[in-house]
């Protein structure tokens, strides 16, 4: 049975604190309540570079977002750059990519060089599986935390 | 002129770059830590790139993440604001060597006038007037004892690469110099990578003064006047005004002169503060000079109708500067209160937070600087600044009014703020008859027996 | 000095006068409809009266209302404001029978410029440029006809006692004339209670430049040099700035000296504007005279230094005028917005409502004159002005790039408001070359095949 | 039953629209939602001068409006004031008052003078009852719709 001075109370709780969403739930009863802010997005947590929520850039944050909540209901794990600089697929401009979609990858495995400061840095899978996607292209500037590649864990 | 310029800094001074900029037609590139991602500045700047997590030694302060930024947004140079990588002489020269316009001095002007030591050395040079004291760095405990007999108790021992107020002791006596050169030396090389310090005649009581000053590539250099920062709490600034109240016209004009020609000798292209402490006999002693432009750079601005930061950018972009010394004239008084996020009640701690309400003041003669607005979060990983209210009179009596009713209009909720201090300081009288040393916000605290908040 | 004033007004021109009562040590006592109840500048004044529902037939425009609150509260002074009953030649009156003073000139000066007619008299005999036309009120059509014919077509039929734009009628042709006079005489009978018109020759292709001028109780009087007010959209100004762009110094020089010399015989106390066209050979022919402040006061603060508002409140204490004329100078350019409540994609309908969102902007030469803010329902009753923003530059060009900037930043939802307008003016060649005509913004949106908002 | 989604529905109204109130009801349930604003009170309807729930002075808006629920709970009626002035309880300072708590009136009782522009008018009941309370003192200034009298309807 739902209490009602509990729901006052908890929508009172929602608006002096802001809160975008309260759950709700009893034995008969779920009562969710949303309250979207116009000036401000929820934040994002700033967790480490390598993990299934990464933060994506900002320009697209909105919309990459919706995408890592599938990625995280589908299981897949984000490969991010640990650094600023200029993505490259391959060790040379003829040469094949490390990886592509299918590659098998162990922590070791260098996926793809980042150019910094004309310093060409190796990046590592750090995680072990199956390479599902490329996110960027040969050539793109990333940033900081940018997914570089979706994998799917052994 | 540059088409883009890179911003390698947050809050207010990155949104101060982008507006400079923007009436420019300089695009901006900012870079922003994780935990800035929502900062409200970012919507106003054409490109931004994320350079890291939160800590700043992992983000605004890393070179080499900020150089990367710059190169793959292909900029022609890097503003850095104050703070962060302002004044440090490496990252101009990194900017220089990856072809990229540092917005801002060379690093052997910044390195000369920087340095404390080699400053006080150039002053004497432009007969900039400074303390008596070391000539050199301590060498040992022994000498500076010596030295300190000679220019008599107090004295203070200072960092030569510090700066707001870290690395300083200041000695009534022998024993207290002994212990403070190691301290100081000690917190200097901790804070700065140098443990140089040396020894300098202290004033006990005595106001801050300060000259601003703008170089060009060119060998020509216009000073702005003086501002008076005398309102600081802990060596930290809290008000600001435009031109120092109460200063013999003669005195002001002969020191601004002298700070303006030491910039020049130093072949110095740029934004720099020269900051004096000036006795009661309104006798002034060189503190130190900022090689930046300065937080409370907008009061300037207000009375000399400059716009600074254009000029820091229109400096590094070989443009001559636009008028001559003459040409320079004050129209009225200007005083800034800079708003912290912090709590008066609790020992102005930081207060981190969820910014509801954001009621900022208006009418004429105010301005605002701030990065923040209702929705924004502050994150804790910075500064507690969070704007900068600014108001212009048509004299010090007329600011202060304003001032007040600024102050009056102005709601920031839930997080507390200086705003309420500020109100109380409006009122004060050591404030609104400049009676007033660099001590006295710190008494008044001292002298509450409650909180200030119950006072306002 | 006043110790209490009463503001007959509301919305943003109350919160001014707030403002500068406050920074003079003025209490205020701020009068206010049931509609304005949660308006946003009562919370600044030291006292609220409600006297009235919303229309202000029943409120603002009540003098014994209005009379009644000022005796309750004893108040020294009214100030009007502007609109409402600011030009209200009765109402002066009332306040004098009442020994409550009139922020204002006295009755019959106002009614001296106040009426049209007899200000062309006025301006006559200071040698102040009119166009020609009729002397005295339009007796017969068959008298307007054969004067007409004399100055040449087109001619403009204008009420004696109108303003604003209601009560004129322009006339190409006789028969366009004639049945003009009856049209005009009729709207103006309707609007003023007074059906006098009268003729004057018509400028199709003409800027409108005014001339601030303040006169004191002493017989001084300043000019406070020009204002341009081209950019109307139905003889409603929009954009205003100062100084005019272009003007011949000597043509300005001359014209401000007129003005002020008519302002001075008038006996004329208080703040007063003088309107003129501006025709593209730079002879000006007096429009009308403004005697209150008026809405676009804050650009000619901006560059000179005055507080306009401040000033009719010492005027009417009958203090001096604090500058003698060489002292009054210029600096910069200063450009002022009128951000309206209104759908320019509905033709400029009213959008009374809830504001959500209300997001200004600031920094550096950025000044807002707004009573709203977020929370803040706009009523239907009243004008649509929810804010004045206004830039200041060192120069037109300066001044220009800021307000593109500070528009960019300025954000309201959910209501419709001109600033997609104003960012769409700010780029076009007529405004920032200053090549155009009170016609041009209306020629701008005719031209449209699509709203202004799918062009910004 | 309680619908959730049309609660989730009545939910996003309130916030799209401001509302400051919501009931809900089922055939078991009653859900109320509250939403006050931080800086906009809710608006009073701009009525007539004299009704039950005639707006309050603003200085003690708050006070006021509650003060006028229990009014309006209660069945009392107020008279509030047509114009600003200056209230006078009795014709004369020595006279006695119009009307006294306990004062039986009618539509054409005088109740009260309000002197404005020093003009004295006096103030009809336009309503049957009995006066309840005096809600201002001799002599105080009065705004434009403020409650002067309490009146129990006959």
């Amino acid at each position: 049975m739902l209490d009602i001075r509990k729901l006052k109370e908890l929508v009172r709780l929602m608006v002096a604190n802001d809160l975008t969403e309260l759950d709700l739930r009893d034995s008969e009863e779920q009562v969710t309540l949303r309250r979207h802010r116009l000036n401000h997005a929820p934040p994002l947590d700033a967790g480490p570079a390598l993990e299934a929520e990464a933060p994506s850039p900002r320009d697209t944050a909105a919309a990459r977002t919706a995408a890592s909540a599938t990625i995280a209901a589908s299981g897949l794990t984000k490969i991010a750059s640990p650094m600023v600089g200029t993505f490259y697929a391959a060790a040379s401009p003829d040469g094949a990519p490390f990886v592509t979609a299918g590659s098998v990858v162990e922590p070791d495995t260098v996926v793809c060089l980042v150019e910094a400061m004309k310093i060409f840095n190796e990046i590592k899978a750090e995680c072990s599986g199956t390479v599902e996607k490329v996110l960027v292209k040969n050539g793109d500037a990333i940033e900081f935390g940018e997914p570089l590649f979706l994998i799917r864990p052994k | 002129m540059f088409s883009r310029i890179l911003i390698a800094n947050r809050g207010e001074i990155a949104l101060r770059i982008i507006r400079a900029a923007r009436e420019l037609g300089v695009e901006t590139v900012c870079v922003y830590s994780e935990a800035d991602r929502e900062g409200p500045w970012l919507e106003f700047a054409d490109r931004t790139i994320c350079i890291g997590p939160a800590p700043s030694s992992e983000s605004y302060l890393r070179i080499d993440r900020i150089i990367s930024a710059a190169e793959i947004a292909n900029v022609d140079a890097i503003h850095p604001g104050y703070g962060f990588l302002a004044e440090n002489a490496h990252f101009a020269e990194v900017c220089r060597d990856c072809h990229i316009e540092f917005i801002g001095p060379s690093p052997e002007a910044m390195g000369l006038l920087g340095d404390k030591l080699s400053c006080r050395q150039m002053a004497t040079r432009t007969r900039t007037p400074i303390f008596p004291g070391s000539k050199d760095p301590i060498k040992s405990q022994d000498d500076a004892v010596k030295l300190a007999s000679e220019i008599g108790y107090p004295v203070i021992v200072k960092a030569s690469a510090g700066g707001g107020g870290r690395g300083m002791r200041i000695a009534h006596n022998e024993a207290a110099l002994r212990s403070g050169i190691s301290a100081a030396s000690k917190e200097a090389e901790a804070a700065f990578g140098n443990g140089a310090v040396y020894l300098e005649k202290f004033l006990e009581d005595a106001r801050h003064v300060e000259i601003q000053v703008l170089g060009d590539k060119r060998g020509n250099v216009l000073q702005l006047f003086d501002r008076d920062c005398t309102s600081q709490r802990r060596h930290q600034k809290l008000v600001e005004e435009a031109p120092a109240p109460g200063v013999d016209p003669k005195k002001r004009e002969a020191v601004a002169k002298s700070a303006a020609e030491m910039i020049r000798r130093a072949g110095y292209a740029g934004a720099a503060t020269v900051e004096f402490l000036m006795d009661r006999d309104q006798n002034f002693y060189m503190l130190e000079v900022n090689t930046r432009v300065q937080v409370e750079h907008p009061v300037t601005e207000m009375v000399t109708g400059i716009d600074i930061v254009k000029e820091t950018i229109r400096i590094a972009a070989g443009e001559p500067l636009p008028l001559k010394q003459r040409e320079v004239t004050l129209r009225g008084h200007s005083i800034e209160c800079r708003i912290n996020a912090e709590d008066p009640d609790k020992g102005f701690i930081p207060q981190p937070g969820l910014i509801t309400e954001f009621s900022p003041p208006g009418g004429p003669g105010v301005r605002l600087d701030t990065h923040v607005r209702a929705g924004y979060r502050i994150p804790s990983a910075y500064d507690s600044l969070i704007g900068k209210l600014i108001v212009h009179g048509a004299d010090r009596e007329e600011a202060i009014a304003r001032m007040r009713g600024a102050l009056k209009e102005f709601k920031i909720a839930p997080i507390k703020t200086t705003i309420p201090l500020h109100r109380r300081l409006m009122d004060e009288r050591q404030f609104t008859d400049a009676d007033f040393d660099i001590h006295y916000i710190e008494r008044l605290l001292k002298s509450d027996n409650s909180d200030v908040a119950q006072k306002v």
